[in-house]
């Protein structure tokens, strides 16, 4: 076994973090807010050119076959910075499910590495909590020489600057579970849009007839990939918050030996001193819970959903322990938009309800034990 | 001992619900509902619901009668302000009604009496507290805001932070340095000044829910009048703890700690898992459970302090428990409220966007949940930090 | 509201303290551990001498009629002083429901008071949890001239030393619930006794076709008055609690300021203090959660378990923490049989799980919160 | 990155695994399964089993192979340690094969190599460790146990404590202080010393879960061979640090914390709330659920520091998270043993009763676990308690 990077996760790694901390800066981040549909568009035409955006695509896609270990080490530093564009999406979600499309699109994979596409994953629907095998009630219909969708989907992440998003439905008269991509730019496809606590977006979309332009896949194996990619998403997030839980410890231990009161650096504090050891704690197990999800990626389904739910838990902990005492370390200044780790907490507690939140996992592994 | 709770204020709690009912205008309600936090009420709501009820006399019942209080009992204000809370009204200008206001009726000159305590009754204006500074949050000693006494005026200079709604203020009260010599504690003075006075300037500070209303106060040359001196020179830091002993049990945040489990309970009843609502799930049902019984257990804590029990420990040890407890119930129970709407949580809301958006397809109990909880992170640092109050208790009931 | 003692309950808490902190002796308690059936006969002699068997018993039946706020106090003092014996199944929980027997038996109130009598509660059967409103499968059978009870009873507390069993059974052919009187020393009554981590004692008890010299209660007055008469239980046992863990919190301050490391009396160090600090937070509010129960101990049934309930909730978790860490500030002393400390850490752990644990409270507030 | 458990390693799991099955006598894996909890084997089934360990060469398999070691790579010594714990097998005695046996084939001279070696692998008897004293519990560079050398031999005056089974140990190792004068980390050496010498007294410490395996060690003018000092006067205190580096992971208690994972479950089958198995409870399940992901998270941790990572952070620090997380572990596992079997966790069980009382009606998962869930107070204290642990971890990773 190895947990040290390899020379290409180092350079990769050591890319991302340069590209990242000079780009999203703190005022960047806040400016970014206003944008329309949360994308920016220069960094993203950067993700392009550093290849990050073929990362999971397979080669004969024209992608870099990485590894899903690679797309970790990536997504830690996306996650140090705080970056809110759609990556995870397009760049962890989308691939997975496309590239095991029964026929895969080289023009969709090809705008996608180009950083023209953005695919996002429509998947929950109204009154729904995490659901991720619940029959659909959105419906994939055939029609004279293609197919059709209809209905609503809830909180898509990353929709407003998708191109195209992959919806979940069932098929209409077998009742078959699909996954059809749809373009998001048709009349037929109306969104409501808004921003996240995190300054990520997301839309409320009504597919009326709305156009699929392919059915990817069909039955089980439409289930079984469906699943893999929600275990592969939340992994992509489980390494951001990682990364983003790293960031704020630095953040905490410069900030306490820098802020004086009561005559000296609050650092002196063992009280103190004791939360930053918890935090340290915290990560450092949210790290190796993240390697034992990772261990198990593409391990037998019951065991990949395991370690993927055990890691989600205490990525969950870790982050909420981590980032509500980092703020509590920095008293009022913890609680203002101007210091990094009211951002930090933000986009962790949204990481945390991100594809199942702590409840959901438990219940999940709860599942499992009871009929081990 | 005589533990039950005096059947007898059945009839008062129906008298002020009802007035409550028939007084607190919609909107208001609504909006205070949606985003008004602990202690972050609109100020305009706060404003206008006072002059409403100012008309019953009810806006400092707490208040000794001579200045227009209501000589209630500790449990009957505690039962107005627990209806208050529950009818979603919004809380009065607390730097105003329970702050300066009962500094100014205990130390204050008749002239100040006159000048402001009127005003304050009649929710005329938002009060601002100027007691932070950036170098001093939980060490409040150590403040340097500076006031030098130049014939009948103070010339203030210095910096105040975490100023509530600083920029709609019309007057405020600071705590100043007008004495550098002495100890450090020694030489606080309390000066009330005019938020309009040329060289205050006010920045409103961008939040984690991103609204605005702590504020920065700036402070360059101002010029206060000698007479805007609260009582006596040098006596700053004692009136600041006179506030405290007086407002013992406040941090509690009793009302608001009742209220939101009730929200808790009722967010529990619309949202579903699998088609069943969250109350039904022993998950959710344990972490309700476990909140009511540590509100409970507060709640008693408050009657106790409130029916002046002689306590074995100091009491200001003891009244640390109550902000200890209250405010890591907030905490606990806004977070809460998130993990109950659960995915839906993310979602940012600005507390303006609930008048803006008649469209928002989204059920009603969603708006402002995610916002409180972040901001009430705050709960356990201001107002002396949890690690404040712990030091506090180490050494005041312990001699640690 | 007044939440201050009365006259009578100084008096009553005084006499209490002087005399079982003279008598209960770390030593002796130790001592008594080797006893046969647990019981301090001295010291008993003494309870009823002081009139404290007599407390909870009405005045027409010779008894002081204590209200039971006057019962909690003297518990505190019991619990602060960590006395085994079994005073609670005697003193509360039997006059109870002796007092509220169709035929309340004057005789054994006058053995009761004058401390002749013992009279411990046997409910629970084997496989049973805190089932206190399950069927029994105990029998109470209509014999010539009178009754007999059999079946098996798991962990009768405080029975080895009781002279009468108060059981729990239903009554053959009809089936309703009933209280019967059974005299514990008659050989169709074995017992199979051991200590518990207190000290305290309990029987695994059998019945075969034992004598019941009296059916105190039937129907659903039985059931009622049983409710009634395990949530008066309960809060004896918080009572102690939280005398225990207002014990422990002077036995740990003193010990922080006495003991040295690091060159300096431990209770310097910050952390340290801030641990106490969270046992006296923790231990006012279960206090005041004692408090909130007895309020309500003649209210409504509903409003009655809500408030018990809720207080042992908030009774049970202080005690898990204030001795927790009671035991960690003592460091490796917490550990020994020969510091307090770990039997306070003992009791409260045995409180905790008699008469419903947390659990088991936490399912009642939450069974009612979803009916509410 | 290579971050998959190496599947050959199956194999030699089924190997370890069929051989402990062969190999361990029945009663002593009950007595083991019932009392035997962390660290806290029964001496004489310690060196019993080691007796049958040794005719396979597997008491000592981490030692280098010319001391008798096995040159298993670290996963194979993971797995071996995980397997024999999963069999409920005794520990070995640990003073010995992982305490004084490195520093005596690390350190040691010749003599002391072929006196001790053999006996250690053999498991001959029992090790007493000397290093906590009344007065430096945490604080082990204030230790006061004085040897004065005189001629050939040490004097030895002093008290030790927690000497686990010091009244049935026939040799033990000692930290002492040689050198009043110096700096008080330089002045500590260490010495061997034969437990049956003139001028020891040992008394056992009655447990708050009522055994005595713990001891006091009293020492008046014991008289030591100075062959007996091992490596240099001095340096005991660096060799007790060597022996922490030596053994990072061991803290993480990784190996009982997977075990009594399993027993939870197991326990949690077969006790029934209103006749539904606890396994079945949302709460218990959901208890279970976190635990299992910490143990996950943990068992994360120790492979890490196994394999060698290049930590960012002082690895010092890193290894204290270890202790950190196994040690609550250990107490939250215990603790849920005991909430498991509810009312019946209060039967106090001594762990000789379970020889004696073949008529106890009580089904067979209750004896024991209370007085663990006990005695596993201490494991937040012992070896560098929670808050020492978080003192270094602040000092050496973040420099505060």
């Amino acid at each position: 076994m190895d947990y040290n990077y390899s020379d290409l996760q180092k350079m990769l790694l050591d890319t991302a973090e340069r590209f990242l901390r000079s780009h999203y800066t703190l005022e960047h981040r806040r400016a970014l807010r206003k944008s329309p549909d949360g994308l920016d568009a220069d960094a993203w035409a950067q993700f392009a050119e550093l290849g990050w955006l073929a990362l999971a695509i397979p080669e004969e896609q024209g992608g870099l076959d990485g590894e899903i270990t690679d797309i970790a080490v990536l997504m830690t530093a996306f996650g140090a910075n705080l970056v809110p564009d759609p990556i995870v999406s397009t760049a962890v979600t989308a691939p997975y499910l496309l590239s095991h499309a029964d026929q895969p699109d080289s023009d969709l994979f090809e705008a996608i590495i180009s950083g023209e596409a953005r695919v996002a994953l429509a998947h929950d629907e109204p009154g729904e909590r995490y659901a991720y095998s619940a029959p659909r009630k959105t419906l994939l219909s055939k029609t004279g020489n293609g197919y059709t969708i209809s209905g609503e989907k809830q909180l898509v992440i990353d929709a407003p600057s998708a191109t195209h998003l992959i919806v979940t439905a069932q098929i209409e008269g077998s009742g078959d579970f699909a996954l059809a991509l749809v373009p998001a730019t048709q009349k037929e496809v109306s969104a409501y849009s808004y921003n996240l606590i995190d300054s990520a977006r997301a839309s409320d979309v009504k597919f009326n007839k709305a156009e699929a332009t392919a059915v990817l896949l069909t039955g089980p194996k439409a289930s079984s990939v469906f699943g893999e990619a929600i275990d592969r998403t939340s992994i992509a997030y489980g390494a951001q918050a990682v990364g983003s839980m790293e960031s704020a410890l630095q953040i905490c231990s410069a900030y306490i030996k820098e802020r004086q009161q009561f005559g000296q650096p609050i650092g002196k504090f063992q009280a103190l001193q004791h939360i930053m050891a918890d935090m340290f704690v915290a990560t450092h197990q949210a790290r190796s819970a993240l390697y034992q999800a990772l261990a198990q990626v593409d391990a037998p389904e019951r065991d990949r959903q395991r370690a993927v739910s055990l890691a989600k838990i205490t990525i969950g902990e870790a982050s909420q322990l981590v980032s509500k005492q980092g703020i509590q370390l920095h008293g009022g200044y913890g609680l203002t938009d101007e210091y990094e780790i009211s951002h930090h907490y933000r986009r962790l507690t949204a990481i945390e309800k991100l594809y199942g939140d702590i409840d959901h996992h438990v219940r999940r592994i709860g599942a499992m034990t009871q009929t081990a | 001992m005589d533990l039950k709770f005096d059947a007898s204020l059945a009839d008062f709690r129906t008298m002020i619900r009802d007035a409550i009912k028939q007084d607190l205008p919609r909107e208001i309600q609504e909006r205070t509902r949606l985003f008004g936090g602990a202690n972050s009420s609109d100020p305009h709501d706060s404003l206008a619901w006072m002059k409403i009820l100012s008309k019953r006399g009810w806006t400092v019942p707490h208040w000794p009668e001579i200045y227009g209080g209501k000589n209630w009992s500790p449990l009957q204000l505690f039962i107005f302000q627990e209806e208050l809370y529950k009818a979603y009204a919004p809380d009065t200008c607390w730097g105003g009604t329970h702050m300066v206001g009962p500094i100014i009726y205990t130390f204050g000159s008749e002239a100040q009496k006159e000048q402001f305590l009127p005003a304050i009754r009649n929710g005329d204006y938002y009060w601002a507290q100027g007691f932070s500074e950036p170098g001093s949050g939980s060490d409040l000693a150590s403040l340097r805001t500076a006031a030098v006494r130049k014939g009948d005026k103070y010339i203030v200079n210095g910096q105040k932070i975490w100023t509530s709604c600083a920029y709609m203020s019309e007057w405020g009260f600071f705590l100043v340095r007008t004495d550098p010599e002495v100890k450090p504690q020694r030489g606080i003075s309390f000066l009330l000044i005019n938020m309009k006075s040329p060289g205050i300037t006010i920045r409103r500070i961008p939040q984690i829910n991103e609204e605005a209303e702590l504020c920065e106060v700036f402070l360059d040359d101002v010029e206060v009048p000698a007479e805007q001196l609260v009582g006596e020179e040098g006596q700053g830091w004692s009136y600041a703890k006179f506030l405290l002993d007086h407002e013992r049990t406040t941090s509690s945040f009793i009302y608001f700690n009742k209220r939101e489990l009730d929200r808790a309970k009722m967010i529990a009843t619309e949202e579903t898992l699998d088609g069943v609502p969250l109350i039904l799930h022993p998950n959710f049902q344990g972490r309700i459970a476990r909140l009511e019984a540590e509100i409970s257990a507060l709640e008693g804590s408050v009657m106790r302090l409130l029916a002046n029990e002689e306590f074995k420990y100091n009491e200001t040890a003891v009244a640390s428990i109550l902000k200890v407890s209250g405010s890591k119930l907030q905490q606990a129970l806004t977070e809460l409220h998130v993990d109950l709407i659960g995915p839906k949580a993310i979602r940012h809301y600005a507390s303006e966007s609930v008048d803006r958006d008649p469209y928002d397809p989204w059920p009603d109990h969603i708006p402002g949940r995610t916002s409180q909880a972040l901001i009430l992170r705050a709960s356990t640092i201001y107002g002396g930090s949890l690690q404040v109050q712990k030091n506090i208790i180490a050494k005041l009931a312990f001699g640690l």
